[in-house]
Protein backbone atom coordinates (compact mmCIF):
# COMPACT_ATOMS: atom_id res chain seq x y z
CA UNK A 1 0.00 0.00 0.00
CA UNK A 2 1.16 3.53 -0.97
CA UNK A 3 -0.68 6.82 -0.89
CA UNK A 4 0.73 10.45 -1.93
CA UNK A 5 -0.26 13.80 -2.29
CA UNK A 6 2.00 15.36 -5.17
CA UNK A 7 2.85 18.49 -6.84
CA UNK A 8 3.93 16.73 -10.09
CA UNK A 9 2.44 15.09 -13.16
CA UNK A 10 1.36 11.37 -12.12
CA UNK A 11 2.68 8.59 -14.04
CA UNK A 12 -0.39 6.00 -13.78
CA UNK A 13 2.14 3.53 -15.57
CA UNK A 14 4.32 3.90 -12.97
CA UNK A 15 1.76 2.88 -10.61
CA UNK A 16 0.92 0.00 -12.76
CA UNK A 17 4.54 -1.67 -12.51
CA UNK A 18 4.36 -0.86 -8.60
CA UNK A 19 1.83 -3.75 -7.97
CA UNK A 20 2.86 -5.99 -10.55
CA UNK A 21 3.16 -9.31 -9.47
CA UNK A 22 2.91 -12.50 -10.54
CA UNK A 23 0.70 -13.40 -8.13
CA UNK A 24 -1.97 -10.89 -8.94
CA UNK A 25 -3.49 -11.68 -12.16
CA UNK A 26 -5.89 -8.71 -11.99
CA UNK A 27 -5.32 -4.80 -12.14
CA UNK A 28 -8.18 -1.79 -12.26
CA UNK A 29 -6.29 1.26 -12.53
CA UNK A 30 -8.72 4.41 -12.51
CA UNK A 31 -7.41 7.26 -13.77
CA UNK A 32 -9.42 10.85 -13.23
CA UNK A 33 -8.49 13.65 -15.38
CA UNK A 34 -9.89 17.41 -15.30
CA UNK A 35 -12.68 17.51 -17.63
CA UNK A 36 -13.37 20.88 -19.77
CA UNK A 37 -17.68 21.46 -18.26
CA UNK A 38 -18.80 20.65 -14.96
CA UNK A 39 -22.38 21.01 -14.44
CA UNK A 40 -22.64 23.00 -18.06
CA UNK A 41 -20.39 25.70 -17.40
CA UNK A 42 -16.83 25.75 -19.36
CA UNK A 43 -13.86 24.99 -17.35
CA UNK A 44 -10.60 26.43 -18.62
CA UNK A 45 -8.31 24.97 -15.93
CA UNK A 46 -8.28 24.13 -12.12
CA UNK A 47 -6.06 24.36 -8.71
CA UNK A 48 -6.19 21.03 -6.51
CA UNK A 49 -5.68 22.46 -2.78
CA UNK A 50 -5.21 19.80 -0.16
CA UNK A 51 -4.55 19.37 3.56
CA UNK A 52 -1.93 17.37 2.94
CA UNK A 53 -0.84 15.76 6.05
CA UNK A 54 -4.42 14.86 6.63
CA UNK A 55 -5.52 13.57 3.06
CA UNK A 56 -2.44 11.53 3.34
CA UNK A 57 -3.37 10.17 6.79
CA UNK A 58 -6.93 9.96 5.56
CA UNK A 59 -6.05 8.06 2.01
CA UNK A 60 -4.28 5.71 4.45
CA UNK A 61 -6.99 4.62 6.24
CA UNK A 62 -8.86 4.23 2.88
CA UNK A 63 -6.12 2.17 1.16
CA UNK A 64 -6.43 -0.03 4.19
CA UNK A 65 -9.65 -0.53 4.83
CA UNK A 66 -10.05 -1.92 0.97
CA UNK A 67 -6.67 -4.16 1.37
CA UNK A 68 -8.63 -5.37 4.61
CA UNK A 69 -11.59 -6.18 2.66
CA UNK A 70 -10.38 -7.63 -0.27
CA UNK A 71 -7.75 -9.66 0.84
CA UNK A 72 -4.74 -10.61 -0.62
CA UNK A 73 -4.55 -7.34 -2.53
CA UNK A 74 -2.53 -4.11 -3.17
CA UNK A 75 -3.37 -0.71 -3.35
CA UNK A 76 -1.71 2.44 -5.03
CA UNK A 77 -2.84 6.04 -5.36
CA UNK A 78 -1.57 9.28 -5.95
CA UNK A 79 -3.84 12.56 -5.89
CA UNK A 80 -1.79 15.69 -7.28
CA UNK A 81 -2.64 19.12 -5.96
CA UNK A 82 -1.54 22.75 -7.11
CA UNK A 83 -2.65 24.25 -10.98
CA UNK A 84 -4.00 21.61 -13.54
CA UNK A 85 -4.64 21.94 -17.29
CA UNK A 86 -7.49 20.53 -18.96
CA UNK A 87 -6.96 16.70 -19.52
CA UNK A 88 -4.19 16.67 -16.80
CA UNK A 89 -4.58 14.16 -14.50
CA UNK A 90 -5.96 14.85 -11.21
CA UNK A 91 -6.01 11.15 -9.64
CA UNK A 92 -5.13 7.53 -9.75
CA UNK A 93 -5.48 4.38 -8.11
CA UNK A 94 -4.67 0.67 -8.72
CA UNK A 95 -5.76 -2.12 -7.23
CA UNK A 96 -4.20 -5.45 -7.89
CA UNK A 97 -5.31 -8.73 -6.66
CA UNK A 98 -5.80 -12.55 -7.75
CA UNK A 99 -9.18 -12.15 -8.73
CA UNK A 100 -10.72 -9.24 -11.49
CA UNK A 101 -13.82 -8.82 -9.28
CA UNK A 102 -12.02 -8.08 -6.10
CA UNK A 103 -9.80 -5.29 -8.10
CA UNK A 104 -13.16 -3.72 -9.30
CA UNK A 105 -14.37 -3.40 -6.16
CA UNK A 106 -11.45 -2.52 -4.25
CA UNK A 107 -10.41 0.23 -6.76
CA UNK A 108 -14.01 1.44 -6.78
CA UNK A 109 -14.78 1.62 -3.24
CA UNK A 110 -10.94 3.62 -2.46
CA UNK A 111 -12.10 6.74 -5.22
CA UNK A 112 -15.69 6.59 -3.97
CA UNK A 113 -14.64 7.06 -0.18
CA UNK A 114 -11.49 9.54 -1.18
CA UNK A 115 -14.34 11.52 -2.71
CA UNK A 116 -16.38 11.75 0.34
CA UNK A 117 -13.92 11.65 2.82
CA UNK A 118 -10.04 13.01 2.00
CA UNK A 119 -9.63 16.72 3.00
CA UNK A 120 -9.11 17.96 -1.32
CA UNK A 121 -10.25 20.83 -2.42
CA UNK A 122 -10.76 22.08 -6.03
CA UNK A 123 -11.01 25.91 -7.65
CA UNK A 124 -12.43 25.46 -10.87
CA UNK A 125 -11.86 28.93 -13.79
CA UNK A 126 -14.19 29.68 -15.89
CA UNK A 127 -14.29 30.74 -19.35
CA UNK A 128 -15.33 34.34 -17.67
CA UNK A 129 -12.35 35.00 -15.53
CA UNK A 130 -14.73 33.81 -12.58
CA UNK A 131 -13.38 31.13 -10.37
CA UNK A 132 -15.18 28.89 -7.69
CA UNK A 133 -14.48 26.17 -5.20
CA UNK A 134 -16.59 23.31 -5.96
CA UNK A 135 -17.60 20.40 -3.86
CA UNK A 136 -18.34 16.91 -4.69
CA UNK A 137 -21.94 16.18 -5.53
CA UNK A 138 -22.00 12.93 -4.31
CA UNK A 139 -19.83 12.86 -1.07
CA UNK A 140 -20.06 16.27 0.13
CA UNK A 141 -20.31 15.99 4.03
CA UNK A 142 -21.71 19.57 4.47
CA UNK A 143 -22.10 19.63 8.00
CA UNK A 144 -20.58 18.05 11.41
CA UNK A 145 -22.70 14.37 11.41
CA UNK A 146 -23.05 14.52 15.19
CA UNK A 147 -23.01 18.54 15.53
CA UNK A 148 -26.42 18.22 17.08
CA UNK A 149 -24.74 16.35 19.72
CA UNK A 150 -24.04 19.57 21.19
CA UNK B 1 -20.95 15.81 41.83
CA UNK B 2 -18.03 18.53 40.30
CA UNK B 3 -16.41 16.00 38.21
CA UNK B 4 -19.56 15.17 36.16
CA UNK B 5 -18.69 16.35 33.22
CA UNK B 6 -15.04 15.27 32.64
CA UNK B 7 -15.46 13.46 29.55
CA UNK B 8 -13.95 10.29 29.97
CA UNK B 9 -11.18 8.61 28.03
CA UNK B 10 -9.96 12.36 28.11
CA UNK B 11 -6.12 13.14 28.63
CA UNK B 12 -4.88 14.38 32.76
CA UNK B 13 -5.61 18.29 32.10
CA UNK B 14 -5.38 21.27 34.80
CA UNK B 15 -8.88 22.88 35.50
CA UNK B 16 -8.40 26.49 33.67
CA UNK B 17 -5.21 25.80 32.63
CA UNK B 18 -5.31 28.69 29.22
CA UNK B 19 -3.65 27.40 26.01
CA UNK B 20 -3.51 27.94 22.44
CA UNK B 21 -4.43 26.07 19.04
CA UNK B 22 -3.81 26.35 16.14
CA UNK B 23 -6.97 25.86 13.67
CA UNK B 24 -6.30 25.34 9.91
CA UNK B 25 -8.95 27.03 7.53
CA UNK B 26 -9.33 25.89 3.97
CA UNK B 27 -10.65 26.49 0.68
CA UNK B 28 -14.03 29.00 0.92
CA UNK B 29 -13.80 29.09 4.68
CA UNK B 30 -10.00 30.31 4.48
CA UNK B 31 -11.50 32.83 1.81
CA UNK B 32 -14.76 33.86 4.23
CA UNK B 33 -12.16 34.33 7.40
CA UNK B 34 -9.30 35.99 5.16
CA UNK B 35 -6.76 33.32 6.68
CA UNK B 36 -5.44 30.03 6.15
CA UNK B 37 -5.13 29.69 9.87
CA UNK B 38 -5.79 30.97 13.29
CA UNK B 39 -4.95 30.77 16.99
CA UNK B 40 -7.71 30.10 19.39
CA UNK B 41 -7.60 30.47 22.81
CA UNK B 42 -8.86 27.78 24.73
CA UNK B 43 -9.26 27.18 28.86
CA UNK B 44 -9.04 23.54 29.49
CA UNK B 45 -11.15 21.22 30.07
CA UNK B 46 -11.45 22.19 26.14
CA UNK B 47 -13.74 20.40 22.72
CA UNK B 48 -13.32 20.51 19.28
CA UNK B 49 -16.63 22.41 19.25
CA UNK B 50 -14.96 24.77 21.99
CA UNK B 51 -12.89 25.61 19.23
CA UNK B 52 -15.70 25.87 16.38
CA UNK B 53 -17.64 28.34 18.05
CA UNK B 54 -14.87 30.54 18.72
CA UNK B 55 -13.78 30.08 15.15
CA UNK B 56 -17.23 31.17 14.22
CA UNK B 57 -17.27 34.09 16.30
CA UNK B 58 -14.45 35.78 14.63
CA UNK B 59 -15.24 38.37 11.68
CA UNK B 60 -16.51 36.45 8.88
CA UNK B 61 -17.45 33.68 11.07
CA UNK B 62 -20.88 34.50 10.38
CA UNK B 63 -20.35 33.18 6.82
CA UNK B 64 -19.68 29.50 7.80
CA UNK B 65 -21.74 26.64 8.14
CA UNK B 66 -22.99 26.43 11.88
CA UNK B 67 -21.84 22.79 12.00
CA UNK B 68 -18.51 22.16 9.94
CA UNK B 69 -16.64 19.28 9.51
CA UNK B 70 -13.39 19.61 12.27
CA UNK B 71 -10.51 17.17 11.95
CA UNK B 72 -8.76 17.38 15.13
CA UNK B 73 -4.57 15.90 14.72
CA UNK B 74 -5.45 14.63 10.87
CA UNK B 75 -8.51 13.03 12.33
CA UNK B 76 -12.35 13.94 11.61
CA UNK B 77 -13.27 15.03 14.96
CA UNK B 78 -17.00 14.93 16.74
CA UNK B 79 -17.50 18.08 18.67
CA UNK B 80 -17.01 16.83 22.57
CA UNK B 81 -13.54 15.23 21.66
CA UNK B 82 -11.17 16.82 23.91
CA UNK B 83 -8.42 19.38 22.40
CA UNK B 84 -5.27 19.80 24.47
CA UNK B 85 -2.06 21.80 23.98
CA UNK B 86 -0.27 21.03 21.05
CA UNK B 87 -3.50 19.84 18.66
CA UNK B 88 -3.83 20.89 15.61
CA UNK B 89 -7.40 21.54 14.68
CA UNK B 90 -8.41 22.21 11.13
CA UNK B 91 -12.04 22.82 9.94
CA UNK B 92 -12.88 20.86 6.68
CA UNK B 93 -15.26 22.30 3.81
CA UNK B 94 -16.74 19.65 2.08
CA UNK B 95 -14.34 18.07 -0.13
CA UNK B 96 -14.31 18.28 -3.87
CA UNK B 97 -10.67 15.41 -4.67
CA UNK B 98 -11.20 13.02 -7.16
CA UNK C 1 -14.02 2.65 -30.13
CA UNK C 2 -11.19 -0.14 -31.09
CA UNK C 3 -10.48 -3.95 -30.14
CA UNK C 4 -7.44 -5.81 -31.87
CA UNK C 5 -6.29 -9.43 -31.36
CA UNK C 6 -2.48 -8.93 -31.13
CA UNK C 7 0.73 -11.19 -31.18
CA UNK C 8 3.29 -9.04 -28.93
CA UNK C 9 3.53 -7.07 -25.81
CA UNK C 10 0.17 -4.51 -24.56
CA UNK C 11 1.29 -1.07 -24.25
CA UNK C 12 -1.55 -0.01 -21.14
CA UNK C 13 -0.51 3.42 -21.51
CA UNK C 14 -0.99 3.35 -25.17
CA UNK C 15 -4.19 2.71 -24.74
CA UNK C 16 -4.90 5.20 -21.99
CA UNK C 17 -3.39 7.71 -24.13
CA UNK C 18 -5.74 6.63 -27.01
CA UNK C 19 -8.73 7.31 -25.28
CA UNK C 20 -7.69 10.23 -23.26
CA UNK C 21 -10.37 13.23 -24.34
CA UNK C 22 -10.86 16.95 -21.92
CA UNK C 23 -14.35 15.32 -22.09
CA UNK C 24 -14.15 12.37 -20.40
CA UNK C 25 -13.28 12.68 -17.01
CA UNK C 26 -12.64 9.27 -15.84
CA UNK C 27 -10.76 6.65 -17.65
CA UNK C 28 -10.81 2.20 -16.40
CA UNK C 29 -8.25 0.35 -17.33
CA UNK C 30 -8.78 -3.29 -16.56
CA UNK C 31 -5.40 -5.37 -17.21
CA UNK C 32 -4.70 -9.12 -16.84
CA UNK C 33 -1.60 -10.61 -16.44
CA UNK C 34 -0.33 -14.29 -16.51
CA UNK C 35 -0.86 -15.36 -12.81
CA UNK C 36 1.60 -17.83 -10.94
CA UNK C 37 -1.05 -20.62 -10.13
CA UNK C 38 -4.31 -21.92 -11.21
CA UNK C 39 -6.23 -23.66 -9.37
CA UNK C 40 -3.66 -24.39 -6.76
CA UNK C 41 -1.11 -25.59 -9.25
CA UNK C 42 1.95 -24.03 -10.38
CA UNK C 43 1.99 -22.29 -13.86
CA UNK C 44 5.15 -21.73 -15.45
CA UNK C 45 4.35 -19.78 -18.82
CA UNK C 46 0.92 -19.71 -21.29
CA UNK C 47 -0.36 -19.73 -24.83
CA UNK C 48 -2.97 -17.95 -26.21
CA UNK C 49 -4.54 -18.94 -29.21
CA UNK C 50 -7.40 -16.96 -31.06
CA UNK C 51 -10.24 -18.04 -33.84
CA UNK C 52 -8.65 -13.90 -34.11
CA UNK C 53 -11.30 -12.89 -37.30
CA UNK C 54 -14.18 -14.11 -35.02
CA UNK C 55 -12.80 -12.83 -31.94
CA UNK C 56 -11.99 -9.49 -33.07
CA UNK C 57 -16.01 -9.80 -34.71
CA UNK C 58 -16.90 -10.90 -30.93
CA UNK C 59 -14.80 -8.06 -29.09
CA UNK C 60 -16.33 -5.28 -31.21
CA UNK C 61 -20.23 -6.35 -30.82
CA UNK C 62 -19.61 -6.62 -26.84
CA UNK C 63 -17.78 -2.71 -27.35
CA UNK C 64 -20.28 -1.23 -29.33
CA UNK C 65 -22.65 -2.90 -26.57
CA UNK C 66 -20.89 -1.69 -24.12
CA UNK C 67 -20.81 2.13 -26.06
CA UNK C 68 -24.03 1.97 -25.93
CA UNK C 69 -25.54 1.44 -22.88
CA UNK C 70 -23.20 3.90 -21.49
CA UNK C 71 -23.02 6.30 -23.74
CA UNK C 72 -21.04 8.65 -24.58
CA UNK C 73 -18.20 6.28 -23.90
CA UNK C 74 -15.16 4.91 -25.45
CA UNK C 75 -13.79 1.37 -25.33
CA UNK C 76 -10.47 -0.11 -26.83
CA UNK C 77 -9.33 -3.61 -26.20
CA UNK C 78 -6.37 -5.83 -26.98
CA UNK C 79 -6.03 -9.03 -26.38
CA UNK C 80 -2.60 -10.72 -26.88
CA UNK C 81 -2.35 -14.45 -28.32
CA UNK C 82 0.74 -16.23 -28.45
CA UNK C 83 3.48 -17.20 -25.79
CA UNK C 84 3.31 -15.55 -22.46
CA UNK C 85 5.38 -15.91 -19.84
CA UNK C 86 4.49 -14.99 -16.08
CA UNK C 87 3.29 -11.64 -15.29
CA UNK C 88 2.63 -10.55 -19.07
CA UNK C 89 0.06 -8.83 -19.64
CA UNK C 90 -2.27 -11.08 -21.87
CA UNK C 91 -5.63 -8.21 -22.04
CA UNK C 92 -5.91 -4.27 -21.51
CA UNK C 93 -9.33 -3.16 -21.31
CA UNK C 94 -9.76 0.89 -21.38
CA UNK C 95 -13.07 2.48 -20.83
CA UNK C 96 -13.60 6.37 -20.82
CA UNK C 97 -16.33 8.29 -19.89
CA UNK C 98 -17.29 11.39 -18.36
CA UNK C 99 -18.65 9.69 -15.06
CA UNK C 100 -16.79 7.34 -13.29
CA UNK C 101 -19.45 4.82 -12.52
CA UNK C 102 -20.27 4.45 -16.08
CA UNK C 103 -16.37 4.07 -16.76
CA UNK C 104 -16.35 1.21 -13.93
CA UNK C 105 -19.27 -0.58 -15.07
CA UNK C 106 -18.57 -0.44 -18.69
CA UNK C 107 -14.97 -1.69 -18.58
CA UNK C 108 -16.14 -4.45 -16.09
CA UNK C 109 -18.93 -5.60 -18.81
CA UNK C 110 -16.49 -5.92 -21.44
CA UNK C 111 -13.85 -8.09 -19.48
CA UNK C 112 -17.22 -10.26 -18.23
CA UNK C 113 -18.27 -10.82 -21.76
CA UNK C 114 -14.84 -11.33 -23.21
CA UNK C 115 -14.83 -14.03 -21.09
CA UNK C 116 -17.46 -15.56 -22.22
CA UNK C 117 -17.89 -14.79 -25.78
CA UNK C 118 -14.56 -14.39 -27.18
CA UNK C 119 -13.20 -17.51 -28.91
CA UNK C 120 -9.84 -17.23 -27.37
CA UNK C 121 -8.22 -20.56 -25.58
CA UNK C 122 -5.25 -20.53 -23.43
CA UNK C 123 -2.93 -23.96 -22.44
CA UNK C 124 -0.86 -23.85 -19.46
CA UNK C 125 2.48 -25.47 -18.75
CA UNK C 126 3.07 -26.87 -15.61
CA UNK C 127 6.16 -26.85 -13.93
CA UNK C 128 5.71 -31.02 -14.01
CA UNK C 129 5.98 -30.66 -17.82
CA UNK C 130 2.19 -30.69 -18.34
CA UNK C 131 0.05 -29.10 -20.89
CA UNK C 132 -3.68 -28.63 -20.70
CA UNK C 133 -6.13 -26.14 -21.98
CA UNK C 134 -7.89 -24.52 -19.28
CA UNK C 135 -11.70 -23.35 -19.55
CA UNK C 136 -12.74 -19.99 -17.91
CA UNK C 137 -15.16 -21.04 -14.51
CA UNK C 138 -17.93 -18.26 -14.77
CA UNK C 139 -18.42 -17.73 -18.76
CA UNK C 140 -17.59 -21.31 -19.89
CA UNK C 141 -20.56 -22.56 -22.62
CA UNK C 142 -19.91 -26.11 -22.74
CA UNK C 143 -22.59 -27.11 -25.48
CA UNK C 144 -24.78 -25.19 -27.70
CA UNK C 145 -27.07 -23.12 -25.58
CA UNK C 146 -29.67 -24.20 -28.30
CA UNK C 147 -28.33 -27.57 -28.62
CA UNK C 148 -31.89 -29.12 -27.33
CA UNK C 149 -34.02 -27.82 -30.42
CA UNK C 150 -32.80 -30.68 -32.72
CA UNK D 1 -45.71 -31.26 -48.26
CA UNK D 2 -42.43 -31.42 -49.35
CA UNK D 3 -41.54 -28.27 -48.61
CA UNK D 4 -42.41 -28.35 -44.78
CA UNK D 5 -39.36 -28.90 -43.50
CA UNK D 6 -37.51 -25.90 -45.63
CA UNK D 7 -36.27 -23.50 -42.84
CA UNK D 8 -37.99 -19.97 -43.22
CA UNK D 9 -35.39 -17.17 -43.30
CA UNK D 10 -33.12 -19.55 -45.64
CA UNK D 11 -31.20 -18.46 -48.29
CA UNK D 12 -32.51 -19.18 -51.82
CA UNK D 13 -30.68 -23.07 -52.40
CA UNK D 14 -31.10 -25.84 -55.19
CA UNK D 15 -32.47 -28.78 -53.75
CA UNK D 16 -29.70 -31.62 -53.40
CA UNK D 17 -26.76 -29.39 -54.94
CA UNK D 18 -23.63 -30.82 -53.38
CA UNK D 19 -20.94 -28.24 -51.71
CA UNK D 20 -18.10 -28.37 -49.28
CA UNK D 21 -17.37 -26.26 -46.31
CA UNK D 22 -13.98 -25.68 -44.43
CA UNK D 23 -15.03 -26.12 -40.81
CA UNK D 24 -12.04 -24.78 -38.28
CA UNK D 25 -11.14 -26.67 -35.13
CA UNK D 26 -9.37 -25.18 -31.89
CA UNK D 27 -7.67 -25.89 -28.76
CA UNK D 28 -8.65 -29.22 -27.49
CA UNK D 29 -11.23 -30.30 -29.96
CA UNK D 30 -8.28 -30.09 -32.68
CA UNK D 31 -6.28 -31.94 -30.34
CA UNK D 32 -8.90 -34.54 -30.55
CA UNK D 33 -9.41 -34.86 -34.54
CA UNK D 34 -5.82 -34.54 -35.20
CA UNK D 35 -6.16 -31.67 -37.23
CA UNK D 36 -6.81 -27.30 -37.38
CA UNK D 37 -9.41 -27.67 -39.58
CA UNK D 38 -11.62 -30.40 -42.22
CA UNK D 39 -13.88 -29.85 -45.36
CA UNK D 40 -17.35 -31.22 -44.63
CA UNK D 41 -19.63 -32.41 -47.87
CA UNK D 42 -23.07 -31.38 -47.77
CA UNK D 43 -26.25 -31.12 -49.67
CA UNK D 44 -28.77 -28.13 -49.85
CA UNK D 45 -30.70 -27.10 -47.94
CA UNK D 46 -28.24 -27.66 -45.18
CA UNK D 47 -27.89 -26.50 -41.73
CA UNK D 48 -24.97 -25.66 -38.92
CA UNK D 49 -26.22 -29.08 -37.25
CA UNK D 50 -25.55 -31.18 -40.30
CA UNK D 51 -22.55 -29.93 -40.31
CA UNK D 52 -21.99 -30.68 -36.55
CA UNK D 53 -23.17 -34.28 -37.03
CA UNK D 54 -20.38 -34.93 -39.88
CA UNK D 55 -17.92 -34.00 -37.59
CA UNK D 56 -19.38 -35.41 -34.76
CA UNK D 57 -19.02 -38.76 -37.13
CA UNK D 58 -14.97 -37.96 -38.00
CA UNK D 59 -12.71 -40.33 -36.30
CA UNK D 60 -11.82 -38.54 -32.79
CA UNK D 61 -15.37 -37.00 -33.01
CA UNK D 62 -16.82 -39.21 -30.25
CA UNK D 63 -14.56 -37.45 -27.77
CA UNK D 64 -16.04 -34.00 -28.36
CA UNK D 65 -19.16 -32.61 -26.34
CA UNK D 66 -22.87 -34.36 -28.27
CA UNK D 67 -23.26 -30.44 -28.34
CA UNK D 68 -20.13 -27.82 -28.69
CA UNK D 69 -21.02 -24.28 -29.78
CA UNK D 70 -21.19 -23.69 -33.37
CA UNK D 71 -20.01 -20.21 -35.04
CA UNK D 72 -21.11 -19.38 -38.95
CA UNK D 73 -19.27 -16.41 -40.96
CA UNK D 74 -17.54 -15.69 -37.48
CA UNK D 75 -20.56 -15.38 -35.27
CA UNK D 76 -22.29 -18.04 -32.74
CA UNK D 77 -24.83 -19.84 -34.50
CA UNK D 78 -28.07 -22.23 -33.95
CA UNK D 79 -27.89 -25.56 -35.06
CA UNK D 80 -30.82 -24.78 -37.46
CA UNK D 81 -29.13 -22.27 -39.07
CA UNK D 82 -28.54 -22.45 -42.44
CA UNK D 83 -24.92 -23.25 -43.81
CA UNK D 84 -23.99 -22.14 -47.51
CA UNK D 85 -21.76 -22.75 -50.16
CA UNK D 86 -18.61 -20.40 -49.34
CA UNK D 87 -19.34 -20.29 -45.86
CA UNK D 88 -17.40 -20.79 -43.10
CA UNK D 89 -17.73 -23.22 -40.00
CA UNK D 90 -16.07 -23.51 -36.69
CA UNK D 91 -16.37 -25.19 -33.46
CA UNK D 92 -15.82 -23.44 -30.75
CA UNK D 93 -14.40 -25.10 -27.66
CA UNK D 94 -15.25 -23.51 -24.09
CA UNK D 95 -12.98 -20.46 -24.43
CA UNK D 96 -10.62 -19.23 -21.56
CA UNK D 97 -9.72 -15.49 -22.86
CA UNK D 98 -9.32 -12.68 -20.70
Amino acid sequence: MRVEIVERAIDATALLNEVAAITNGASVLFVGTVRDVNGGRPVTALDYRAYSSMAEAELSAIALEAEARWTPGTIVCEHRVGSLALGDVSVAIVAAHPHRGAAFDACRYVIEELKKRVPIWKREHYADGERSWVENAAGAQRTHPRGAER
Amino acid sequence: MPYASVPSGAEAFVFGMRFTVPVLLFARYADELGAESVNIALASPATAGDVLSAVLALPGGERLPRAPMVAVNLRYAALGDAVNPGDEVALIPPVAGG
